[in-house]
């Protein structure tokens, strides 16, 4: 175990699974020479040249194109999308092809691609660097989302993504990669795709989340505790497919659950978290199933004010917290 | 530029296909080819308006160029990216009569998609034939990417690949194009001109003379030429392939030819082509000068020409037969495969 | 009044738009002299010329980004995505542009667009001509969706389309194109986008739908009927922005609902319609939210039977009210 | 191809911009906005890094093609639709340093988004700048759309879009290029060639030797012209203006040039740059070698040269002091024009 930042963690994983299989490489803007604009990347085109890490030209559509064809080969490329925002021009290869080529032709063909992509904001990004792209993805057959929250989620996580026949996108939050460390596991360690993680146990109420809001989410628990209020906290960790069981249980544990995102709310993850609760567990409920999430306006102005008036943060998660529990 | 070889009539005529490396008995199978492509097609054709097959999209007009094109190919060393129309290129490598009419009518043994594709979705693991979708162009930047794999794993391989003229025109054949000439990948990107998108005639479609034209901007070659000679085509494409396969990078090759059917068995064209031009295609129908010009050189009789012609239809019969008669897939069915399983 | 096709609605509506106002123009592959592979632009070229009816280069990205500076600078392009399924390369002109320019520019620009295609299946389409799309923008702040079901909506939400102020997409059901009739108000006839529309009153369940699905959902309805179970049902028109009154109004009046769509289940419309329930009208439920969807495999094989297996129909639905009914 | 006439030693050098029609007057504006461009850029910058402004985008190096580019344009007539780079272009077309530094300070006042978006990102309906963002190569088919638009209006104008050449390779280029190709449109690409695309160097963006080159596949003039030049920019702009208002259809001008700062405030060019390249880059300043070329040619003298560079300071301290201590947007009217209202 050692203790490290949540963007290191990726990019040791990323070496420690290109060193273990050279099947897999890198593609993405800036990945080389630069080692990403974040630093992901950094040191690789040094190890392992620049057949494996390439710095591809301006184009995404391309980088995840070419990408699927190399994964159709029997390689494991591994896709950097600069920010997520630029993953929308890929978007038709992305759902068009990459989630549809092992069904289109019946278990014949696969894609075994990984598409790493900063998301998030809070980082006077605008509107262009900010933005949780996830719910674009989550509703489509052949897909699976991941969207660590911790470090050593980072790594176990990115090994499984990697080592996964199918495609995944991996989301990694930008204002996590050099605020949170925590202890990830030395050498072979995979965290299951589709298993929540309880981050906290509590009786009082429940609170569903993932990515960024995880720890504010955390950190608004414990205060709470200290008013005398417990919490049970979910971090979904895979937004696609969910983890319902985890998520049913830990509802019915409390019966009174909020869901948080960072994203715009209508049509977020949390709609389909809700759903699901509104159809197994309605019965469980002592409240109504609340959301908070980031506002339905373009997710989010680069002045100050606005970005924070954006941005959940601990004191709103915990106002809402304070609410649910007083229902 | 239209390679000037492809448009003079030959001197001597018998010696096309010496001059290319090409045995007589190579170019009676392409021959067999492209009647067996015509066959297939005429057949599907049919069968649609018979109310037995509910989609075709035909090549009819474009098997010269495709068979043209993978007859430089190797069906065990390249890979294929074919777009809907490329009936020809699978056949070449690969698919037989049994499985395009499985295809077609789309059975559970429809080796493409086991009934789950249209007809012309084409892909196959075994024969090399990447999986591809409706969604025009999306399969070049997989062509792109199977030549890259391949190079890091050390296979000399070319990744060819084809669209329509139209096609061109999306993001994704420039981003791809870009992609491999920066790279000097191995991919042949073939681009099947039959002068129109649907109904869209070429002027609208493009300002350049040639699709060909194209190829400075990725800085790699581009030729264009006559689709409907099997023998320019071959040409074109066998350069392509050596300097591919030697290192030299992309090419991009563009055949001339004409769509002698409506866009697919939805379309009418009566509605935008004139009569006479109608007329106009069909009176170079690529087969009869292929036909010709075997005949001609003394490399097939009328007798060998017709048996070769009775031995497709045959084909082509069992095969409807089989596929007509074969099982669907069990609905439920529909549920696998959206992952690994 | 008059009868008319669904399809005939939607032409007649395009082209009286395009007499009273020149500012209007039509944009899309092969919408010229082909005059539409579905006939929906048929004789429009004939009638307003080659520069107002442009048959574009196969290239959506550009159909609809070119578009969209044209509604900059002040026309009501009507551009039009051959299927529904196809407009996965022009997603970012969407998302980025179209439905941010107004918000970006603090007003002063706008994107004044309106992006029709068929969807939908049940047409032997197969993968990649019978998707439905509205999740995949239902949750972009910016953007508004209508989903008519009738030629009478065809027509009304067209008009309003055209003249909102803002970027609509219109989804047109290909099943419906040559199906459907009802009667068509002549002359100016506009439906207000952003309200849903009851087309059953009843008393024991709800069902909330739209498109295709409202005339399926409404045989089932008369099927039921007849076992004296009587249903509200509301036709959404409009997914983006929901009308959370009259679902919740509708909800609150049985105590039961369900909700069908064609689209995959997950992270569906159908999501979002429960969240709002399970938030708003949680305590005058008396039966779990069910959602009655297509599966979540990509929508839909070729071969009929599969097919078929996808495809919700009347006896499905039924199926499902009656299941809910005796709740 | 290479502009020659760029490349040569002017033989007589007070006669160059005479010969294009512009008066003295005229090129000592174009100094100062080349002056007002540097001064706004590198005032950002330092602000930057005293920690004040969040982000800042440069266009150091980049500001004589930017002016001589907008000098062929006319901000009455005029639609400009650039990218984040092109200060230069925006101040011609009408926005002040009040303006560009409300921006960077991201104030309510500012014109371009009221402090929604990052500086770079222009916008004003007012001056003809058509809002843009930031994902790449986007605003070009928008381009292609204002020319369409004033077409049927029949308004005679010219869209004028820029882009770096790494963004040249986004599929929204190419299909922006080919329909305004197809449909002769009063479209301007212009491709800032600052051979980098953050980090990325010029032979693995692209494997054209220009990207000029790409012109002749959408049917249109492209010409490669050196951007440390503002005449010879002004130039190959004003006949492509010209070529536009007269119904000839687009052009593609492409301006070489360097890029003397990293990418943005956020990158540190010095993990892929070599300090000789950077030295070299520096050693040939599009603005040091335009004001020698006023001064031989005595259009400018020392004095008055030192007089516009104090108006230009001048001017930019008022503005800074003005945009600091101007007010945030308020929180909540961030909900405001989603829709309109
Ligand atoms: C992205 C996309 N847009 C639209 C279509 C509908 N469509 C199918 S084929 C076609 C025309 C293709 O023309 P071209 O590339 O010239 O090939 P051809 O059919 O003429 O061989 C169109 C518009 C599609 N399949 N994919
Ligand atoms: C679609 C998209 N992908 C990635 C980025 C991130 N990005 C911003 S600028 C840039 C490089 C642009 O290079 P070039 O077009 O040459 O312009 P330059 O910055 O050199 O002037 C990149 C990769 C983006 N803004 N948009
Ligand atoms: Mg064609
Ligand atoms: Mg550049």
């Amino acid at each position: 175990m050692t203790v490290k930042l949540y963007i290191d963690s990726i990019h040791d994983a990323l070496q420690e699974e290109m060193r273990r299989d050279d099947g897999v490489f890198v593609v993405g803007e800036d990945v080389g020479v630069r080692g990403g604009v974040f630093r992901v990347t950094q040191g690789l085109i040094e190890e392992f040249g620049e057949a494996r890490v390439i710095d591809a030209p301006l184009a995404e559509s391309a980088i995840v194109g070419v990408a699927i064809g190399a994964a159709a080969y029997g390689l494991k490329p591994v896709a950097e999308i600069q920010f997520a925002d630029f993953i929308l021009p890929a978007v038709n290869q992305l759902i068009s092809e990459a989630a549809k080529m092992r069904y289109r032709s019946n278990n014949d063909w696969s894609c075994p691609l990984v598409v790493r992509a900063p998301y998030g904001g809070g980082v006077h990004g605008a509107l262009y660097h900010s933005q949780s792209l996830e719910a674009l993805f989550h509703h489509v057959p052949g897909l699976k989302i991941v969207m660590p929250a911790t470090a050593a989620d980072a790594k176990g996580l990115l090994l499984s993504a990697i080592r996964d026949p199918d495609p995944v996108l991996y989301f990694e939050h930008k204002a996590l990669y050099r605020w949170i460390k925590d202890e990830v596991p030395e050498g072979e360690y995979t965290v299951p795709i589709g298993k929540a993680r309880c981050v906290l146990e509590g009786d009082d109420i429940t609170v569903i989340t993932y990515g960024l809001m995880v720890h504010h989410a955390t950190e608004a628990a414990r205060e709470l505790e200290k008013e005398g209020i417990s919490t049970e906290l979910i971090d979904l960790r895979t937004v696609a497919p969910l983890d319902s069981e985890a998520i049913l249980a830990a509802v019915r544990k409390t019966g009174k659950v909020l869901i948080v995102h960072e994203d715009n709310k209508t049509g977020g993850v949390g709609a389909e978290v809700s759903a699901i609760i509104a159809e197994k567990a309605l019965f469980d409920l002592d409240a109504p199933i609340s959301r908070l999430c980031g506002p339905d306006i373009p997710a989010m102005p680069f002045n100050p004010p606005q970005e924070r008036f954006y941005m959940l943060n601990s004191e709103k998660i915990a106002q809402a917290m304070r609410q649910l529990a007083a229902f | 530029m239209m390679n000037a070889q492809s448009l003079e009539v030959p001197a001597m005529i018998a010696k096309r296909h010496d001059k290319l490396g090409l045995t007589d008995h190579d170019v009676v199978k392409m021959y067999h080819f492209m009647l067996k492509t015509r066959g297939l097609d005429d057949r599907m054709w049919l069968l649609n308006r018979a109310g037995k097959v509910p989609f075709v999209v035909s090549c009819k007009g474009q098997e010269a160029a495709q068979i043209g094109a993978a007859f430089a190919l190797n069906p065990v060393r390249d890979y294929v990216l074919p777009y809907y129309r490329d009936l020809g290129v699978v056949l070449v490598f690969g698919q037989t009569a049994k499985d395009v009419m499985l295809s077609a009518f789309a059975k559970q043994e429809d080796p493409n998609s086991g009934g789950r594709q249209m007809p012309g979705h084409f892909g196959s693991r075994e024969h090399h034939i990447v999986t591809g979708s409706s969604p025009v162009s999306t399969q070049i930047p997989h062509a792109v990417g199977i030549a890259l794999a391949a190079r890091m794993k050390g296979h000399n391989l070319v990744a060819y690949t084809s669209f329509g003229e139209g096609s061109s025109n999306q993001g994704d054949f420039h981003e791809a194009a870009n992609f491999a000439g920066v790279h000097r990948l191995p991919v042949v990107f073939f681009c099947e001109n039959n002068k129109y998108a649907i109904s869209v005639p070429l002027r609208k479609e493009l300002a350049c003379e040639h699709v060909s034209d194209r190829a400075v901007g990725y800085g790699f070659p581009g030729v264009t030429v006559d689709g409907n000679d099997p023998l320019a085509v071959y040409a074109a494409m066998k350069e392509a392939v050596a300097r591919a396969l030697d290192g030299q990078g992309p090419s991009l090759v563009e055949a001339m030819m004409d769509r002698m059917n409506p866009h697919s068995s939805d379309d009418d064209d009566r509605t935008y082509r004139s009569k006479d031009e109608l007329e106009e295609v069909k009176s170079h129908d690529p087969i009869l000068s292929f036909r010709d010009y075997l005949l001609d050189c003394g490399v097939l009789t009328e007798a060998s020409e017709k048996a070769l012609r009775e031995e497709v239809t045959v084909e082509i019969n069992v095969a409807t037969t089989y596929a007509e008669k074969a099982p669907y897939p069990h609905p439920e069915q529909a549920l696998r495969y959206v992952f690994a399983e």
